[in-house]
């Protein structure tokens, strides 16, 4: 099967900031994410879980795919989302299926 | 005094207060009991259409009155002002910084919805009415702190403030929205709409509560366990102290704009509650360089609980003898 | 035609109907107000139980009448046939492709069991009563339509169909087999069962049906703020001229077989409704070209609440006319 | 001999039982249906809260007999003891390793409360009283049963065993934090707090059960299903004979004890009904060599719908026999 | 600690069809796989959000970790799946703990 | 922007252990991880998904971000607490930002 090469983008992020986050990516070109629920954590602010919270806290993890020449912008834009707040940004070597999507 | 006692006594061994208590204990002795989160959301959707609504089935039947308006006004002077005696209590009294002290304090000015209907809950055992759009006051007390706060730290040129588009964020924040839309509801329909829907948001109102408030108790402990050495004594003070004074503040406008004894006593557990939804998250966005941990450990750890067991008694207390002497 | 009117004012005005309008406005002016999955997952089980269960126990105590087959097969010829009248004015009305338009027709050939319990309240309200049966006939109705779209499709030679598995998965669907077990634990235990478990599935029902519709009008009122552009007028023509046809061929039938006035018009209900869970899910394994945006918001965002707030006293007069001029 | 058929007919064909059925058939037939988790944990901890508070108002308005020690102490002897019988009978019955025995043996000496909610409600509507401590008694069978079954491994030389912290992990496992918690409560706040809080934990109690146990019929049902191979004919053989053994071991030491007719039938129930979510999770951790598909078959798929259908019936008859003929 | 090379897959489909791609998987000798739950996502045929969903909406991101000469056998197998429908298909180079378990 | 080599670990075990692993990796001074829900799987051990669940069952993914040279340490500290049990070690290259935090 035919594959071609992406980055894979993945941002833990708090909850509450999830649409600047997403919208900041729209602005930067960035349309294809996919977001996934996270249920606990442990980082320099310490631990936490999700059970029984109320509100829009905890955190969320939005990862993209995407073509290597436009990693720097997307992460540009995430950095300037992520940067004042708790989070973790990682990037990994990917290929992917259907390129054209991307 | 007896009476202050025996009333808080009644009020310690509510199946609502033990339910936190318990709640507390099992965390604190870390059980591994939690309640999902979709459920305790699910029950948090439930309390405020229950409240809202019978807010504005109240309205429609009993008629607004004169009050109304200067009651909401109140509010809002609560909600924009209290934050301004936080900050600078806390300034006073703890080692917390402008951006700490500044978050702590919206809190402060906002509400505790939870404690507004512990409270609802204890007028109606004893017997005292309270009038319906209370619950619309305490909708208009939710946000106002925030733009307070985030003031007083650009004031002493902090970083952070109004981010785009999070004033309509905590304006059309999900709470206000539900209990704003409740209560127009409720106002609509009255008690016709009631009627059909009482046995879900009325009968089984107080026990959902209980299992609501199991849940508090769990986060709180939980909270406490991780803010050992975040949370100094001078801040547990305050967290007891503001409350108290913020009630009395309450109890001055109540009699002021001519509540009723029962209203009086929910606009000063409004004063005297602090927000653990709304307020954390906006915080969150607007100054995350703000410790999590030490506004929601004083406002759901301290504040909390001081205001569920000894405060709402206390309140009673204060503002019986205030009508009755005045 | 002022009994329409009042009715359709009084209709407006319930709790239900306010509920949902609260959800779509929210979501209109995006409010982060939302119902966990998981809890709108537990409202819709809970609403299948009790409603299939009230037809079960309705069957238990008042027998089983002469026209319950002719009642179930007149709503297998609905649900088999309205889809093909759907993709007549589809294709007349709109520039929808086959595929699009036989996905869409599926939708309308099917049911929503929203709309059923929504119409049954308002006919309790009303003191017309309906045949309990009419329940199985809803779930009768649920799958058939798809088969027709299928065929549809195929006859054009399009690609897609009978994935291997789906047959089985549309009939064991999980709204299909709870609404015709809990049907069957009702009918077998009887009133002696209701009784035990009224409290539950009973007492409470309207008051979850308000949250399930806040939840509904939040899911709508998010899906028409995406549909921008996807929709075209004609489109929305459609989707408010085929329940009303729909629900006159529905009367012929219900007045054919001799159905009560009740049952009539909640046979002329479930054929002006429009499935929004089980076909969606067939359609993506089955027809995955169409676009979900196109049928979900004509079925969630334009026919739901029109048959929620006018359909249901339109039909409901149409029927009585029918009726009293038969 | 008619009186036991005519009891196990009538509990055969209650909502609560169907719903069992209905749940197992839907998943043996794949049906799609699911309940989520949030929902299913959520229906667990409303169970719990609402049979441990009942439990203690119970206690607080007609007192603590002379006989609730001794049923505390019948009911550690039986969680202690029935795990060896429980061993035994599965190393002469199945070719269980001793690992793999000793887990199965944990979970039949432990408790199902879903169990013995059910029994509350037969003997409810079969108008016998049982003593309300009984909960209490629940409760303290929970967890000894896992050391038994640690130390039979440990004395055959077992790999596993009392990993750290797991003895605390166990004791303040949720569920018996909840019932032992909401026990206290119930007795603190008496009828008083059961009054304002019956409309929730006590008018829909039933209905949520039948809604559990649908939850529970669709896991069981999953479990059958994919338990092809993993489960002999000789270990069903051991489900159902073992809670009859286990049941006349309860029955003995009722009487012992000299509980009323209601606390023997529960007592047995505790004794014959098998734990399905606490020991589960102690076993993953301490023994997880032992198949989780083993005994969770066993006790959710075979002894829990045994005892639910026939078990229960049969041991209220011996109890009768017994308690009449002594 | 001895590692073993592989090959994470990870497929982003739609609810509906998780059980089809799992039987394919099957077929194909895919027998380890984990599944995610996803919150919502963005991509060419929109946005979405998982909240307050009735039905088997939504997506869900199924993992596979599988030794590398079997990737292509999975890969046609998901694909065939994946195809028609909505959905991302990406491969990452991994390193397995226990490769005797796969 | 500037990144800094790292590995992504991620961990899927039952979810009683939950607890037992994170504190076998706080031991090991791993302090930065984030839990993710699973919803179902398939191993060795046969099919499960968490529908309808009781209890603490079902599993979890544990993912830790960590500097290359601490990968060792904190993959023995892991398989201390798997080795015996249901559960899948695999570990991928990775690049951070804001390579402080770890
Ligand atoms: N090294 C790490 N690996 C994986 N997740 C991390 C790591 N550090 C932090 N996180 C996640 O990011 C959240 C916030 O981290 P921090 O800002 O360090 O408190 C934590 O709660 C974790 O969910
Ligand atoms: N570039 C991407 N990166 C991550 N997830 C994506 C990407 N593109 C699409 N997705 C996911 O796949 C779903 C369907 O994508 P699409 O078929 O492009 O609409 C989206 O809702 C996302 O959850
Ligand atoms: N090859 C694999 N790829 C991804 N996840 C796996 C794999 N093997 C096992 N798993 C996950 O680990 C769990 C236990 O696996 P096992 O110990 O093989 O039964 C499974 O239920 C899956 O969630
Ligand atoms: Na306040
Ligand atoms: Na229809
Ligand atoms: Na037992």
């Amino acid at each position: 099967m035919e594959m071609h090469d992406a980055k894979r983008v993945s941002i833990v992020i708090e909850a509450p900031l999830e649409s600047r986050l997403t919208n900041a990516l729209d602005e930067a070109g960035v349309t294809g994410y996919t977001i996934m629920p996270v249920t606990g954590g442990s980082g320099r602010s310490g631990k936490w879980t999700r059970d029984g919270q109320l509100g829009r806290s905890g955190m969320v993890n939005v990862i993209c795919l995407i073509r290597p020449e436009r990693l720097d912008g997307l992460l540009e834009a995430a950095f300037a989302v992520v940067e004042p707040h708790i989070g973790v940004v990682s990037v990994t070597d990917a290929q992917v299926l259907r390129a054209e999507r991307f | 005094m007896t009476d202050i006692l025996d009333l808080a006594a009644a009020n310690l061994i509510s199946p609502i207060i033990l339910s936190f208590a318990l709640g507390l204990a099992a965390a604190l002795a870390r059980s591994d009991l939690t309640i999902p989160e979709a459920v305790a959301k699910g029950m948090s959707i439930y309390l405020l259409f229950a409240i809202g609504f019978k807010g504005g089935v109240s309205i429609a039947s009993h008629g607004v009155d004169a009050t109304l308006l200067s009651a909401l006004l109140a509010g809002l002077v609560l909600s924009f002002g209290l934050p301004f005696l936080a900050f600078a209590l806390l300034r006073l009294m703890t080692g917390l910084d402008r951006t700490e002290a500044a978050a702590v304090a919206a809190h402060y000015g906002s509400i505790s919805i939870v404690t507004f209907v512990a409270a609802t809950s204890v007028l109606e055992s004893s017997g005292i009415a309270a009038e319906g759009y209370m619950v619309a006051v305490a909708a208009a007390m939710e946000a106002p702190a925030i733009l307070s706060a985030l003031w007083l730290v650009a004031r002493g040129g902090g970083k952070g403030g109004m981010a785009p588009g999070l004033l309509r964020e905590i304006l059309l924040n999900g709470s206000i929205v539900l209990l704003v839309g409740a209560f127009i509801i409720g106002g609509l329909t009255g008690e016709a709409g009631f009627k059909e829907i009482a046995p879900f948001i009325d009968s089984p109102f107080k026990g959902v509560l209980c299992l609501f408030l199991l849940d508090m108790g769990l986060i709180a402990g939980r909270g406490l366990r991780q803010a050992k050495g975040v949370v100094s004594i001078p801040m547990v003070g305050f967290g007891v102290l503001m409350p108290v004074i913020s009630s009395v503040i309450g109890l001055g406008l109540g009699l002021l704009i001519g509540l009723s004894l029962g209203g009086i006593v929910l606009l000063m557990v409004l004063s005297a509650s602090a927000s653990y939804i709304a307020v954390p998250a906006a915080m969150r966005v607007a100054l995350p360089q703000a410790n999590p941990a030490v506004y929601l450990t004083l406002s759901l750890g301290v504040t909390f609980p001081f205001n569920l067991t000894l405060g709402i008694p206390i309140y009673m207390a204060l503002a019986a003898t205030a009508v009755g002497g005045a």
